[in-house]
Formats: structure tokens, sequence, C-alpha cells
């Protein structure tokens, strides 16, 4: 049995036994934790050396259209496997008693798991769209039923949005299909690189390019297309929002990178660098202090996570193949993609206890909890202080790296690359401003005395906390412990 | 002889006909009978082509056996019909179409 | 031991201290306090070993960041004579501070936290001292800014310490917004991050080009070492405990930002237009913060803004391109002296039970004696006067300003004459005269653990300056630490006169006064620049973001999101007269539809 | 003599349909209903489809038709009042099938396929009934399997919708 496919499988298997009456938490961490250590297993096992992609299994579905469903794993790929069993264990951790559904909910949360997980390792196209679009429904009946303030218009419209946004890059994909010359159509993933890259298919297309971009866009929350995110993640219940910000819409950015990357020739990718450039100033400058302006702690989170997308998208941006520096942003963003998800699932994780202690989570509310809850403080302070890029945390070896790569692409790209550099930069500053308030207005300051006698942080969220912590500061340290995963999927 | 296209007039005039009887007649009952009428001009054809479609010298039976698979589904459809009629004139008290209008915005 | 080993512990000996505080010592007080004190001990021990190896070296630990043979980010330590200066003073002064805090702190609750942050800090400043390149010195700069955040919000419950910690971190920020420019630009031109490379590479770059990188790296020193016009959060960061005050803004935090310049001191003496913006920011800062000097009733405050005037003449002296030795000698000196005068200060406010304004002070020369002198060594070093260290480094750093720039010679003295009368109208308020309230009358003197490091501070506060200690600490290889040539006595004159004349002004004018005799709004309001930065950050920034806030709620969200799903409604509700009930009418649509379609199909074909 | 038999029962087919829509008692409705489907199993035989014809005649105008009469007895419906024409109506559902018509019309007599006279079998004596059952239970058992459970759904439905509490 392919070690992918049962980690696609377990989570399913667990919401079966789930539907069936097994106690719903136990059998939810039970898979979950078992996912973690296969995850880690396929960690360490995969051969540096050997690269590529490996263990991949193959099983046929529709032969003749080249729909197949194939798994396979390069190191890019266990890296997002590996946050993935992570924030899963660590949502299905932290998540509170259950009053009404316990097993739904567990059961919603383990098809996120099994969706995304599916996503990262398929190499067949249609089953990489069709992995996500499995975890996009669990994510409208989580906010829908288990939200809090107006959820089921923001689980409508994030469902309808996304939607909208797959739906997109459904068609984006199909016109890929059909755009590749007829007898060698295909969705496998390795063949249609192997295709493009030897000039037997044509894929100079702008408009296919600009459809990915748009649908893949979407999912990741690029300017304008967020407008879903920060109430979806709002009124989101704080598992899902984990799951959702952490990593399903890193799916978005892990697509980008597997297919339109590698596919298009980079006559295209310059073709749109000034228009992609444009909406990552919108995500870092823009929504920075769109991020600002915000009254409420979910809402800060919410819009920074579209805030920091920029950086990764600048990552991107910055991808030339042929250049010395070239891959050096890529190689930026897929760490970003790593610590992102650690660290705005952790932020998520803090925030929902936070509400469930005080009810609120408006700044003029808060204040001094520092003093009542030192521990959910401290913790707070160290995820404040990750999403605000400190060394230390795997987020600043991202960016970083990303401002590298975007510089070494300055003298091919010109000024419009040197103004997203300096905003980008800026924006550092911008989410040090909007970080620091938070926890200003949160923990530090006068006491209220309705807080004086909140219970501090409960033992199974510390340590889901710290669980996500732990890996974004070894990544922080030694970067190379993502990087030498990730640098297996570029060309060398 | 009569030629195909006679028998398929005469199938799309009993079509025609019940297609008719449906959008004029007010009685749910006939509407039911003509609905009924315009599936029998359906079968009609299927069995026209299939003399007329000869098969190494024999009527092509797919078509046949498609007629008796209607007629099976029609029975059906009768049945679970008039049941319907039956509940909603216990319901409604009418059988007339144009006081069943309540499915509108 | 091998000389690297020995730097490396050096360097993460405090990080495992603070780690070890934060996990497993957080209930125990002493065992916090010790873990931190040892940690600063060992640090010491390994400094001055480090200092007496005299081997330069460039201790390569691993690459932190490395994407093959086109890309790498080291992670190595520069033992070479600057580092191993700064090493020692920075080493030196952090245990004295750290057992002060004992003393000092013994009453303060977040014990753990407060000794965490002083390890964290000390981790952190020895990392930009002995880091070998751009990024890894940025790396400790950020988690300088961290750690002081810690350290300045340790009162967080006051809402003006947890304002001044945020003020501190975001200002540093955006000095750290250029220094990361200036870090990519100078990448971009040179293809490589490590001092001794780009050091060597100044001949390479375009003038221009040369300055650009140059001045973006400045202004991270503009940021950190608390230059016009980020200087502000300095003053507010007083809000810290005094021992933080004195480590951050003495030898360490503030330092850092002279250092990074002398760092980088071939490429800004290359530069003339470079060097010409840094030295006249070094000379509007320390003029303008000895003005603000002398409006300031906090005793703290006032030494905050005697710090930023001696960082100015710091920056002025490595604008002035003559040599790294230049700035490093003053900020050598001022290291003990400035600590001196802080810890001074804190063991005052602890005898007069937590009260910081000078003018509830007085009299308390008698009261605490000990304090006394240790403060009056402090005060006549920062002054000038001739003989003690201040003295030979600010002379110097003039000595340069005329043989190279007069119009910057000017501006200096005029900063050197106003030092000595703010320090000695600080010096005349507390010590001297009669005390102004009931806690300067009932002052008391501190604890032997607070005093004994006010002492051994003294000593190279007196005499760090003399040329025997000035050939140990600055051999030839860091920089010429000699005279001008042709330097008229006159000069001399004329620094010996500004600092008589701002003694005997001071003491004249402050004898014994209950108010400050000479209150000038405009001083005391701090030029009103914080005012004006309040007033940007809440209406042009703010308003800013709330533009920002607004078309993102009502534009993109308003018009573009909810507008579309609106006129889906609408289609839909036109649609919806189609429904007209009649089962008949439906039967019409259909039929039509059916029609129309055979029609297309037909006519297609 | 088959062209006779085509004219004559088309013409009875039609003749009865258009009274089924015409009159007014649902009772004459269904009797001329019988009689159309009875005509119409006529122009099956005369397809050589005799089995389709016969059974035509048992489901449609046996079992169908009295399930028919059963209802309308059941709920003793009367002779239609006659209620004021519905002008848009009449006039819609004379445009569409008038339409339809012409279509038709149009499209039997473009193709000269259409005009084809029939074809001879090749052996008239084959057991029509026999070959029916070999395509049903060889080629289309499946179907067969699954219109047999929608049967069974059907009588399922029907009883639920018979009880007279509908839960």
């Amino acid at each position: 049995m392919s070690p992918l496919l049962l980690l696609i499988l377990l989570p399913l298997f667990a919401s079966l036994f789930i539907a069936v009456g097994a106690n719903a938490r136990r059998t939810a961490l039970g898979a979950a934790f078992l996912n973690l250590i296969l995850s880690i297993f396929l960690f360490a096992r995969y051969d540096l050396h050997a690269g590529g992609w490996q263990f991949v299994s193959e099983w046929h579905v529709v032969p003749r259209l080249g729909i197949n469903l194939i798994l396979g794993a390069d190191g890019l790929t266990l890296c997002m496997l590996l946050l993935s069993t992570l924030v899963t264990f660590s949502a299905l951790w932290v998540a509170p008693k259950i009053e009404k559904q316990e097993g739904l909910y567990y059961i919603a949360l383990l098809f996120i798991s099994a969706g995304v997980i599916g996503a990262f390792s398929s190499l067949d196209v249609l089953f990489l769209y069709s992995f996500h679009e499995l975890a996009l429904i669990p994510t409208f009946l989580l906010i829908g039923i288990w939200g809090s303030g107006d959820r089921q218009a923001a689980a409508w419209k994030a469902t309808i949005y996304l939607g909208t946004g797959s739906f997109v890059l459904l068609i984006g994909l199909l016109a890929l299909y059909i755009s590749m010359p007829a007898g060698v159509r295909t969705f496998d993933l390795r063949q249609m690189t192997d295709l493009a890259a030897t000039g037997h298919w044509n894929t100079s297309s702008p408009v296919i390019y600009l459809l990915l971009l748009i649908g893949f866009g979407t999912l990741v929350s690029l300017f304008p297309f967020h407008s879903w995110a920060p109430p979806a993640y709002a009124s989101a219940p704080a598992p899902a929002a984990m799951l959702h910000a952490g990593v399903l819409k890193k799916f978005g950015l892990y697509g980008l990178i597997r297919i339109a990357l590698p596919l298009f020739p980079p006559a295209v990718h310059d073709f749109f660098n000034p228009l992609l450039l444009i909406l990552i100033i919108g995500n870092i400058g823009y929504i920075g202090y769109v991020t600002v302006a915000q009254k409420r702690l979910d809402w800060t989170i919410g819009y920074s996570s579209v805030m920091h997308m920029g950086y990764i998208f600048l990552g991107l941006a910055a991808f030339s193949p042929l250049a010395i520096h070239g891959l050096l942003g890529l190689n930026g963003a897929a760490l970003l993609m790593f610590a992102h998800g650690l660290s705005v699932a952790a932020a998520f994780a803090l925030c929902g206890e936070i509400r469930q202690r005080t009810g609120t989570l408006d700044y003029a509310e808060l204040g001094g909890l520092a003093k009542s809850v030192p521990v959910l403080g401290l913790l707070f302070g160290f995820v404040a202080m990750a999403s605000v890029g400190l060394p230390g945390f795997a987020n600043f070896a991202g960016e970083i790296l990303v401002f590298f790569g975007a510089t070494a692409a300055l003298p091919s790209t010109g000024y419009l690359m040197m103004i997203t550099i300096i905003i980008g930069v800026w924006g550092v500053v911008v989410s040090a401003i909007y970080m620091l308030r938070a926890y200003r207005n949160i923990f530090w300051g006068p006491i209220a005395a309705r807080w004086e006698s909140l219970a501090d942080i409960s033992p199974t969220a510390l340590y889901s906390v710290v669980l996500l912590l732990i890996p974004l500061m070894i990544a922080g340290f030694y970067p190379q412990f993502i990087l030498k995963m990730v640098a297996t999927l570029l060309p060398q | 002889m009569p030629t195909l296209a006679n028998y398929l007039i005469a199938s799309g005039l009993l079509f025609a006909v019940g297609l008719g009887g449906v959008m004029l007649r007010r009685s749910i009952i006939v509407i039911f009978m003509s609905l009924e009428m315009m599936l029998s001009a359906a079968n009609l054809s299927l069995v026209a082509f299939s003399r007329y479609g000869l098969i190494n010298g024999h009527q092509n039976y797919d078509a046949q056996i498609l007629v008796f698979f209607i007629i099976t589904v029609a029975a059906a459809e009768v049945a679970v019909g008039l049941a319907i009629i039956v509940s909603l004139y216990r319901a409604r008290q009418t059988t007339h179409v144009e006081d069943l209008d309540t499915l509108k915005f | 031991m091998h000389l690297s080993l020995i730097a490396w512990i050096t360097l993460i000996v405090p990080l495992v201290a603070a780690a070890l505080i934060l996990l497993v010592t957080r209930t125990n007080k002493p065992l916090a306090a010790g873990l931190a004190i040892l940690s600063s001990l060992l640090v010491f021990i390994g400094a001055w070993i480090l200092f007496l190896g005299h081997t330069d070296a460039d201790y390569l630990g691993f690459n932190w960041i490395d994407l093959g043979k086109n890309f790498s980010i080291p992670f190595g330590l520069a033992i070479e004579p600057l580092s191993r200066t700064m090493l020692v003073i920075v080493a030196s002064i952090a245990p004295l501070v750290f057992i002060f805090s004992l003393g000092y702190m013994k009453d303060e609750e977040g014990y753990w936290r407060y000794f965490a942050g002083l390890a964290l800090f000390l981790f952190s400043m020895l990392g930009i001292v002995m880091a070998d390149n751009l990024v890894m010195i940025y790396i400790f700069w950020e988690l300088v800014g961290v750690s002081s955040y810690i350290l300045i919000g340790h009162y967080f419950r006051k809402d003006s310490a947890a304002d001044a910690a945020k003020q501190a971190f975001l200002v540093n920020r955006i000095g750290d917004f250029g220094f990361m420019l200036g870090i990519l630009f100078i990448w971009l031109a040179t293809h490589s991050i490590t001092f001794s490379a780009i050091n060597s590479s100044a001949s390479n770059l375009s003038n221009l080009g040369l300055a650009i990188g140059v001045v973006l790296i400045f202004c991270g020193t503009v940021g950190k070492s608390a230059q016009f016009p980020l200087h502000v959060w300095l003053p507010n960061s007083m809000e810290g405990p005094t021992p933080v005050s004195s480590l951050l803004h003495a030898a360490t935090m503030v330092a850092a930002g002279v250092y990074l310049l002398t760092r980088i001191f071939p490429l800004l003496a290359a530069s003339p237009d470079a060097s010409e913006i840094v030295v006249w920011i070094g000379a509007i800062t320390a003029l303008g913060a000895g003005f603000l000097a002398i409006g300031q009733d906090d005793i703290k405050g006032i030494l905050a803004y005697s710090t930023i005037s001696q960082l100015g003449y710091m920056v002025a002296g490595a604008g002035l391109a003559v040599s790294a030795a230049l700035p490093m000698f003053h900020l050598f000196t001022h290291a003990f002296f400035k600590c001196l005068l802080f810890l001074s200060a804190g063991s005052v406010i602890l005898g007069m039970h937590h009260e910081q304004n000078i003018w509830k002070m007085g009299g308390l020369k008698n009261k605490m004696p000990l304090t006394f002198l240790a403060y009056m060594a402090g005060m006549l070093a920062l002054s000038g006067c001739p003989g003690l260290s201040g003295s030979f480094s600010k002379d110097l750093i003039m000595a340069h300003a005329w043989e190279h720039h007069q119009a910057i010679f000017w501006v200096l003295v005029a900063g050197a004459a106003l030092t000595p009368f703010y320090m000695a109208r600080q010096a005349s308020v507390v010590f001297f005269g009669s005390p102004r309230s009931e806690h300067a009358k009932h002052a008391h003197e501190s604890p032997l653990v607070m005093v004994l490091p006010l002492f051994l501070l003294a000593l190279p506060a007196i005499g760090a300056g003399w040329p025997f200690f000035k050939h140990i600490f600055f051999p030839e290889t860091i920089g010429t630490l000699e005279e001008p040539d042709h330097l008229p006595h006159f000069v001399e004159l004329i620094f010996l006169g500004a600092f008589v004349l701002g003694i005997a002004l001071a003491f004249a004018l402050y004898r014994n006064p209950a108010k400050d005799p000479l209150r000038i709004p405009l001083l005391t309001n701090r030029f009103y620049i914080d005012a004006i930065y309040d007033w940007a950050v809440a209406n042009i920034q703010g308003g800013f973001a709330r533009v920002c806030s607004f078309f993102d709620r009502w534009f993109i969200n308003g018009i573009l999101v909810q507008g579309s799903a609106s006129a889906i409604w609408f289609l839909g509700f036109c649609l919806r007269f189609l429904q007209v009930g009649n089962l008949q009418a439906y039967a019409f649509f259909f039929g039509a539809g059916v029609l129309g379609l055979i029609y297309v199909l037909f006519t297609v074909h | 003599m088959l062209t006779a038999a085509f004219w004559f029962f088309a013409t009875l087919m039609i003749a009865f349909g258009v009274s089924v829509v015409l009159l007014r008692n649902p009772i004459s409705c269904a009797m001329c209903l019988v009689m159309s489907f009875i005509a119409l199993a006529a122009l099956f035989i005369t397809l050589d489809a005799t089995f389709i014809g016969i059974i035509q005649i048992l489901v449609y105008a046996g079992a169908v038709m009295v399930l028919f009469l059963f209802i309308i007895m059941l709920l003793d419906l009367r002779t239609e009042e006659s209620r004021r024409l519905n002008v848009g109506a009449t006039v819609g559902g004379v445009l569409v099938v008038s339409g339809f018509i012409t279509f038709l019309v149009k499209v039997v007599t473009s193709d000269p396929s259409f005009a084809q006279k029939l074809p001879p079998l090749a052996n008239p004596q084959i057991p029509d009934v026999k070959l029916i059952g070999m395509t049903l239970f060889h080629t289309f058992w499946l179907p067969f399997e699954v219109i047999g459970a929608l049967l069974l759904v059907a009588t399922v439905g029907v009883i639920v919708l018979s009880k007279k509490s509908l839960r």
C-alpha cells in the first residue's frame, strides 16, 4: 500500500468510524497522530540525493483521457504534508468541547485534512483540483454550524467566493488540457512538464496563465480577490480557521508552483509580472494598512494572513528559471508557506483560546491580560513575533530569501519590482505596527476587573501551540531543514 | 405501400395532438391521458424505425426493446401519477390545473 | 581550548541561560537571577580570553542558508581588533548591570522575565559584535530590538511603559527598513554580504551606488542609535527599569548603531556624499539633544538625552571619515561613564523610593555619599573634565572636526558646552542644596550589591581614556587615534573653555532653586517633535489606514463583491417572473424552447 | 392491403386522439384514448411488431386505462363545466402545435431516406417474441433488472402516496 494513500485514507477511515459511533475526539486524534508520525517518517525517508518524485503509485481511472490517480511526493510536497499533519493534529487537539454534533465536527475537520493531503500529494492535476474541492465543503459546514458572529453569511460568502475561484481554476486547467496536442493529452503532471520542457506542447497562452493566476490567486486571497478571507476566519471556529488559513490556503500557491511556474515559458511570466507585482503591492501595502485599521484581533489576524500571502507571491514573481539567482525567491516562498502555515495556525488557536475565555476579541474591551493569563500571553508574544518576522522564526528566513530573490530579479524587471521590494520591506514595519498594537491592547496596559480571574491556557491548547512553534523555530534557526527538501523540486 | 415518412407523420400528429391536449385541457386527468398519447407516439416512431432500418433483413430489435421499456416506465408513471392526483384531489378538492398555481414566486 | 570554540560558547551561553530561565526557573527567583549572572560572568571570561588571545579569525560556523554554490548566507564569527574591543566593552559592563539588577529588582514581580530578557539581550548584543556579515548582524539587530521591547515593557501594566516599548520596537523597525534595503542594495551591487568582502569592494562601486548603500545602512544606525529624526524612542524607553536603561542605552543597544558604522567604515570613508550626511546627522543630534537635556525634569530623561547627544558625537566622528577608531574610542569611554551615571541614577531612584523628578530631590550628597562620589566621577567624565576619560575621546573627535570640517566643529563645540551645563544642572539640583521633598529627607544609601558595581565602573570612567588603555584597546589595526598634526593650541583652549563655561553657568544658575529657573517650553516639549510624530501617526498613518479600510470595506467588498452578488440576485429576480405557477404556461415555455432548439439545429445543418 | 390498413388505422388513431382533447366528459376521453391506442396497436402490427402491438393493448388499453377509469370514478369527476376560453393559452398551444407540425413536415420531407418503401423482411416467419426475448435477456439484461427495480420503487411509492396521513 502506498504510504501517501494511507495518509489520505486514515482520516477518511477515522471519519467512517466516527460516523458509526466511535468516540469522535479520540478516534480523530488517533488518526491525526498516526498521520503525523507517518508524514515525519516520510519526510525523513525521502532520498535527497535521488531527488525527484518518490513514493509514486498509480491507479488508472480513465486512462483514455489521461486521468489517473497518481500519488507521489518530492521535497516540497513532503514539507507541505508535514505542515498539514502538524496543523491537523494541533487543530484537532486544540478543539474545545463540542456541544452539538461532535461527530460531524470532527468528521469535517478530518475531511479537510484528507482533502489537503490528497491535494498536495496528487500528481494528477484533476485529482489535485478535486481533493481541494473535497476540503472546501467541510469548511463551509464548520463555519456555518459551529462558527461565531455572523457565521452563515461568512460561510456562504467564503464558499461561493472560493467556489467561483475554483471554477475559474477548473476552466483554466481544462483549457490547459485541451491546449495539449491531441493524442498525448494527459493530466499527469510529470508528463505535462516533460511535454512543455521538450517543446512538444506550446504553452505560451497568456489567457490560460491568467485563468490559473486568478483561480489559484482567489484561493490564496490574492488582492483584490481577498474579501472572503477575513470574515470567514473571524467567524470560523479556531480549528477550522487553523486548517484553512494554515494549510488549505497554501494549496493555491502550491498549485501555482506546481503548474503555472514550470509549464509556462519565461515570456509569459514576464508578460504578467507587472500585473502580479501590482497585485502584490495591493496585498502588502494596501492590505497591510487595512490591517492596521482593524479593531478586533480575529480580523487583524485574518487580514494579516492575506497580507503575508503577498510575500509568497513576491517570491513567485521573482522566479526566473534561467537567471543565476532566479530560484532564490521560490525557495523563500516555499519556506514562507511552511512558516506562515504554522504561525497563522498558532495565532488562530490562541485567538480561539482568548475568545473562549473572554467572549470578545475587541481591542477596546480587552487589556492587561498578561496579568491573568501569563502563559497565554507569552505564547501569543511568540506568535506575534513570528508573524512580525523576527529572526529565529522561519518567517524571517523565508521573507529575507524572498527579498534577496526579488532583489536578484531587479536588473531584469525594473522599477516596478524596486517599488514592490521597498513596499515589501516597509510591510515588515507595518506588520510590526498591527501585531504589536494587538499585543499591547490585549495583553498589556491596565487590566479590567472582570478579566482578573481568567483561567490561564489549558494544557492541551498549550501543547498544541507549542507543537506548532517547535518546528517553526527549528526551521527558523536552521532553515536548511526545509530548504534542502525544497531544493529537490527545482531544476538544478 | 406506406413510407417511413407516413408513419413518422402519423406519429408526429399523434404527438402534436397530445401536446395540444396538455396545453389546452384543464382537467389534470385528461392532461395525463394526453401525456400517455405523446409517449405512445414516440413508440410508434421507434417501431417504424425498427421496421424500416433492417439489419441483415431482420428488424432492429433494440428499438423494440426501448419501446418495451418505455411502456413499462409509462405504466409505472401512470400508477405514481394517478396516486399523486388522488392525494392532490384529497388535499385541494380539485383536478383543475388552473386552481393549482401556488408554485410561483 | 581552541579560540573558535570559546567564541561560540561565549555567544551561545546567554541564549541557553535565557531559554533555561524561560523553561525551567519561572518560579525560582534566585535560580533565575543566578543563571543570568552566571552566563554574564562566563561571557566576561570568554570575551577577555578572546581579547587577550589576539588572534584574528573568521570562525565560520555553518551556512545558515545554503542554496548551492550561487547563494549562501553564512553564520560566522569575526574575531578581529574592532570586534574584540567591542566585545570586551559589552562583556565587561553586562555582569555589573546584572549584579546591580539583583539589588534593584529585588522586590519586583516578573523577575524571571526580566532576567530572561537581560540574557537574551546580552546574546543578541554579542551576536551583533561578532557577526561577520550583514544578514547576521541584521538578525541580532532585530533580536536586540525585541529584547529591548521585553525589557522596556517590563512594567507592562503601566500604559506609558507599554507604549514606550512598542514605540521603541517600531521606531527601530523603521530604521531597520532602511537597513534591510541597504543590505539588499549592497548585495545587489557586490554580490556579497560579508564585511570583509563588501569592505574591499568599495572601489568597484559607483559614487552614487556607494552613497545610496551606505546611507541606507546608516538608516539602521539612525534607528538603533537614536539619531535625529528617529531619536524619540530613547527618552521614552526610560520607562524600563533603570538597570535596563543603563545596559541598553550606555554600552550596548544604542552603541550597536555606531558599531555598525565602524564595521562598514571603509565604505563610509570611500563615499564623501554619504559621510557628509552622516556627519551632519550626528552633529545635529549632538547639539539638539544637548538642548533638550536642559529641559528635562526626569533624572533618567536628562541622561537619556545626554546619551543621544553623545551618540551624535560618535556618529559625527564616524562621518568625519578619519578612522574607525574615532567613534569607537568615544563609544568605549562613554560606555563606562554613562553606565555609571545610569546606575547611580538607579541608586538614587531606589533611595528616593522610585521618585524620578529631580525637583523632588536635593541635598542627597549627604544622604547617599557613595552614590554621590560615583556619580560625580561619571558626570565629570561625561562633561569633558580634562584628565578624565570623556575629554580624551570627545576632544579627539572635535579636533578632527576642526581639521576636516569647520562647520561641524563649531556645532560640536556648542554641544560640548551644553554637556557640562546640563550635567552640572542635574548634579546641582539632585545632590546639592537642600531636600525638596519628604522622600529626599529620608533618602538612604543603597545596598552594597548596588554600590559595588558603581565603584567598579567609576575606575574605567575615570581612566579609560588614558593613553595607556588607549593603546591596549585600540591597536593601530582598527585605525589611527592620533591628534591631527597641525592643531592650533587655541582649539584645546576652546575645549577647556566650553567645559568651564558650562559648569560655571550651571552651578551659578542652579544654586538651590525651588523651581527650574530656566524653563523653555520649546525644550521641555522636546522641540515638539514627539507631538508632531504622535499627530502624524494618529492622523496621517491612521487616516491612511482608515481610508484603506474604508475602501476595502465599501469598494472592494461592497461594490465589487457584494455588487456582483447583487447583480446575480437581480438577474434571478427578473427571471422569477417566468414562474407564473400555471402548469400549461410551463408546458408552453417548454414547447417553445424545444421548437427553438430544433430550429437552431435545423438551420445550422 | 397494407397501405389501406395504414391509412385506416392512422386516421382512426388521430381522430380518437383529437376527440380525447376535445370531449368534455372524462369517461368519454378515456374511452376514446382506448380506441386510439387500439388503432396504434394495429399500426404496430402493420409494422410486423406483433409483440409490441399486443403489449400495447394489454398494458395501455387494458391495465392503464382501467386505472384511469378507476380514478375518474373514484374521484367522481363530472363533465367539465365550460369555462371562459383562455385566449393566451389557446393561441400559445395552437402556435406551438402548429410550429411542431411544420417542423415535422419539413424534416420528414427534407431527406429522401424518409421516403423509402417498406423493405421486405428476410424471413417473415421468424418468431418475433423469441427474438425480443433473446435481445432483452442477453443484451439488455441490466436495464431490464433496473426497470424491475423501478417498478418496485413505483409500487412502494404509490402505497406511500395513497396512505391517508403522509408523514
